[in-house]
């Protein structure tokens, strides 16, 4: 860079400084996306602090910049978002994000009603059924794995098993998943009215007993045990979220707990956002994959949201306590959103009905479950 | 497509029997809290024939309440209701960090108000001890 | 020298362009956010002779603010002025996490005060439900 | 895995996923002893902020996780903790915890009566006499030295300590420290009792000079200087301790100060403490080296104890101001459990005895001379 | 073993020595203070035999701390004590991000109680301005 | 070491693990230059919040410390600093500060008023005059550029251009940096007056319009579209600086941007000024370029000055509506300190002049400017 250079290929090589050149179809396309995805997030409110970094690191991923993502060579470091990356391809970010989870859910609820896990399970089964309408239509195994878990309606899980079994989805993925939690309200209400009766709907719960610490102690360990013996896959989901819980109900260890709510997860969600819109460049999400699963996870919800329902129906059968079916809906997670469904469309049957506690139980049972059908996968394809 | 419905069968299999192993497990254990709960009870419940001495009520008692319900609305007027009055959660712990806290707080002042505390003896104390070079 | 002197050129030239054009685009966009905040008003103006009806003031009322300025004289002598009286600025956000926090933060207690939430009913909790092993 | 395998090898695969036959016996004793540290932890509040955690960790230890402590390999990325328990093998942590540890202590006390910094070093006789007794009984010169930085009292230095001369005994030297500092309040007053005499308990000392800002600053600048010179591979720890303690006393730099108080040192002891705990598997932790550390760690706060108060006592020979012996045992560090029962053991004897302030001399002087005794150690050891 | 013993005796020399020289140095810093903190109070106390003014108390005054006390017991009952009457540590540094808060946080405002700072002129701000659409 | 050493070699391998032989005298020169930068932070409050730990980290450089920043090598870990200072040398620390400085900046007063854009533009002319000086008296080009960026008054810009430059003068340059830019009270006003007549000082601004929610979001938005286009190596600095304000002007993120805003920088603070301080060792620091590097600081910021100030009296022979020049100051950035001493001019030619917030447009443009300059240098270079 000595002098010899002439002036016509010094203005040459400013031209090149700049990178209007470098401006692709699929990069305008993406900024209108990225508008849209603004928009939900901050004017229709659609989970703004996940989809809000989204957003902006697919605006970041959309334009032609320099040293932001590029790998290390030589003695050159690497981009800044290669670093940050990193704590998503090592899996390092949703399992900090479930600690934090931990640190903030009261399962007291679920034991208090611990029949309420069969309707998280049930649940469950959207994911399959996605699973085997994503395999039918050209996804990989693994692939259709990893799209079927938008059913779980999880995010840091749904992000956990997209980059173990199907990385190159990472993106459509996760906007999938939080763009429908957000829309939980709109997208269970006509199910839940058409799979129950006026009289199904009014049915009131005999109030939920209470919970020592003790016993919300020992419900931490066990599900950790349980859990880790039968699906070990899980173990990193499981372990950090019952953690949290753990460390929450001690009732000791206050200064951890407002970390672990806080500091930690506030951070590591930034990062965990802006990571995830980073992958989102226009090759990757401008393609019919893309569309087809937004599809198949609009019909991940839907079944699942059924099949709690239907599960609630089924176990009312066979049991005295009969249980309202509109808290089978509450079985997806989506918390607290899903469990606030199931209250407002009870009070919309009868006015005095009270069903936000008792739709926690499934709530959280949902995440359980939806972080062991991770686990099952994971183990299944081998990883 | 053999392959993909044996693994959803076997998938739901397994979601099902980790979560119903959980209810299990805890509808075990609840069983016992509940029924060393009743055991704890059912002497009071016999007791309770006798007139109970009126207790100390946990929490704010309503009195109180309505008493900073009345302070809020004189002050902000009728519009305006309490919806919540609370105490903060805080639990100081037994860590030693936790125990320098408390013990040194002290120390980081703000050198034109107040002190950060009272002194043992009552008086008004020498806010900028130590701090004045 | 040459060379340092067309980097020089080029740079200058290279960062008034840049913000030549973010002033150009706010320029822009600002023109039409005023025509648009003009056209809003506009109506409201023609309106404007017919006596507005007394609003509701947003914001912490004058004479409130005079009462709380009169209450900390009283309290803490004339040397003090209120210059600042301000509302949290915390919004809840529709999040996961944050709504899992608003429902159950009741659990996280102190147990020698008082309830951190009051209950529907009114009436002051058992504060130690749950907690009393 | 496409089709070809069989309805059997696939149950059998199933069964496989399950880890219930990987359970060993050790697994199963560890989970009581994993209860015994809940309890302590949670319902005896023995230091319940570090416990918890290595407890927890402990836990997922004992369980037959996948994906939580295993290597990275080719292009599959390495466990959760994996990851994580770097910062305790780069030895990163426990520099960040004296970095708040630093920023919450107050060394206006020593610096007003420094001679209580001979108190803190006598202290660290115990330490010493460990490592004989521990050498004695057949641990390696190296483990020794981490086994009698117990006698410190002080938890992150020997997690440091440990980590570099004997990682493979981190957990049982941490549970160790952890445990016993909780334990001060049982372990001190007998030891104290017998070697001081009613009059001795009796006596009052002086109140403490005040002391300005500026001489606190000096205080941190010459510590960092004198130790780093004499014994400098206590650097990491001391030079830590003392920015903290900087920061606070210059008042200028409020944000930071809180930053190193919370933020950084509650979630970097999430992190230490599971990180440790994740190492206490069963083959680690049952054997007989854990109970001879158990014991030995007894014995280290007994004679650590016993040499405070016995150079208060010599010290009394040769001076005018009469010191109580009972804030020599306040030497050993535990800060600020051990000042607190000198404080205790004081208005016991003469109720209108207040030695708090004069007890947190030797208390902030013992975290000092245990980082030294470390250093000592790390630099003996050619590391 | 006689390796060790000699670990051990040069380990506590050096700890010995470590913290003796701290306390040299220490005492040597805390001679000099002192000594400069007596010249500066002996004139003072010469001074001290003209009956001083009354000076403004730093910290709450007495009668204050009386004040908000029987205030508390007021409404919380005798039970309760006033046990720290404080100010917050809290000290505005010169850093510019520090700055920029100060001047802007008036920016981030919930828009259905308040202010979040008074405007110079005195009047209530339409604290809407700007972040209605 | 085993029995085999003699007592002699005992006695010189004890005073080898100290390190008083160590001592260099420039490190004694440092201890000296330390005490007086504590002494600017402290006691004149010179941005303490980053000088204290520069201070601090130059004082670990400067002692014959061990285990504190030597390579790992083989099975040893590295010291705590060679960890850290990854942070920096990776160019991660200076973008994290950018994210919260962006979340703390309220860019209102700049769209009211977008014509500042250019003061801010102007001021950067400070930059480019010094390269040339320090070109002229022997830097070399890519040094030069670091120099000349002092004269941007943005610290952490600073640092990140010279890690990518001259990691060699990384040092100087931000103790430069920080030290001018808590001078700009004293270094401008003589300036200001020298550049302007009484009449200009006395113009009054009309007041500025409100700049609604989405007016705020587009500007995030289009800067960083526009930035990236134009001069992408400036992409990690804008997209983080961008990310932090859309995050804040959105006002449904709270969460995120109170991280963003405290836990963040706070940690990073910390991190970033003690890496940097420990760069500083005599032989890095004490030589004819650091007295250079000082001088061609104030050079910088007296020109960059006097361009501002100058261009507003340029863009006042155009324009109806007068600017007033001592406005044009502001464009150096030190924000918002550079403001407020328009503020104060303003005021000492008229009492009823308040300049602050129109200040604040080229204030925060100059933050803009700095980081297309750095942009602009780093796409020079070829970095
Ligand atoms: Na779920
Ligand atoms: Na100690
Ligand atoms: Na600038």
């Amino acid at each position: 860079m000595e002098g010899t250079t002439t002036e016509t290929s010094k203005l040459e090589q400013l031209w090149n400084m700049t990178a209007i050149s470098d401006v692709t179809w699929q990069m305008m396309v993406m900024w209108a996306v990225i508008a849209v995805l603004f928009y939900l997030a901050v004017y229709r409110k659609f989970e703004p602090l996940l989809l809000i970094p989204i957003a902006f690191g697919a605006l970041l991923a959309n334009l032609p910049t320099q040293g932001l993502v590029n790998l290390p060579h030589g003695d050159h470091a690497g981009g800044l978002y290669y670093y940050i990356s990193l704590g998503i391809e090592y899996e390092i970010f949703p399992p900090l994000i479930f600690l934090g989870v931990g640190a903030l859910t009261d399962f007291g609820p679920l034991i208090a009603n611990p029949r309420t896990l069969l309707l998280g399970a049930a649940a469950q089964f959207g994911v399959f059924a996605t699973f085997l309408g994503a395999s039918a239509i050209g996804f990989s195994p693994e692939q259709a794995a990893a799209i079927g878990i938008i059913g779980g309606a999880d995010g840091p899980t749904s992000i956990f098993l997209a980059n173990k079994l199907a990385p190159e989805l990472l993106a459509p993925i996760a906007v999938a998943a939080y763009s429908y939690m957000a829309l939980v309200p709109m997208l269970q209400p006509p199910v839940m009215r058409a799979l129950t009766t006026e009289a199904e709907r009014k049915i009131r719960m005999k109030s939920l007993r209470e919970v020592s610490r003790l016993e919300k102690l020992i419900f931490s360990g066990m599900v950790t045990i349980v859990v880790i013996l039968l699906v070990p896959a899980a173990a990193a989901l499981i372990g950090m979220l019952m953690l949290g819980n753990f460390l929450r109900e001690s009732l000791v260890a206050d200064r951890l707990v407002k970390a672990a709510q806080n500091e930690l997860i506030n951070v590591v969600t930034i990062f965990l956002g802006t990571s995830v819109g980073i992958t989102m460049t226009g090759e990757a999400f401008l393609n019919a994959s893309t569309l087809k699963i937004l599809s198949l996870g609009v019909v991940a919800f839907g079944i699942a949201t059924a099949c709690g329902i239907l599960m609630a129906k089924l176990m009312n059968v066979f049991s005295k306590n009969k249980i309202n079916p509109l808290i089978g809906s509450a079985g997806v997670s989506a918390v607290p959103m899903a469990a606030r469904v199931s209250q407002v469309e009870g009070q919309r049957a009868d006015p005095g009905n009270f069903l936000l506690m008792h739709a926690m139980g499934p709530n959280v049972a949902g995440v359980i479950g939806t972080a062991v059908v991770a686990g099952y996968f994971i183990a299944w394809f081998g990883n | 497509m053999f392959e993909n419905l044996e693994l959803i069968g076997t998938g739901f299999a397994v979601v099902m029997t980790v979560l119903a192993s959980i209810w299990g497990t805890c509808a075990l254990v609840g069983a016992i809290f509940i029924r060393a709960t009743r055991k704890a009870t059912e002497p009071v419940a016999e007791l309770a024939k006798v007139p109970p001495k009126p207790q100390v009520a946990s929490g704010v008692p309503p009195h109180h309440m309505a008493a900073i319900a009345a302070a809020v609305e004189e002050f902000l007027g009728a519009g305006y209701r309490v919806t919540r009055v609370a105490a903060p959660s805080h639990q100081v712990s037994e860590w030693p960090t936790e125990g320098r806290k408390e013990t040194f707080s002290s120390r980081r002042i703000r050198t034109d108000w107040g002190p950060t505390r009272p002194t043992l003896g009552g008086e008004t104390p020498n806010i900028l001890r130590g701090q004045q070079k």
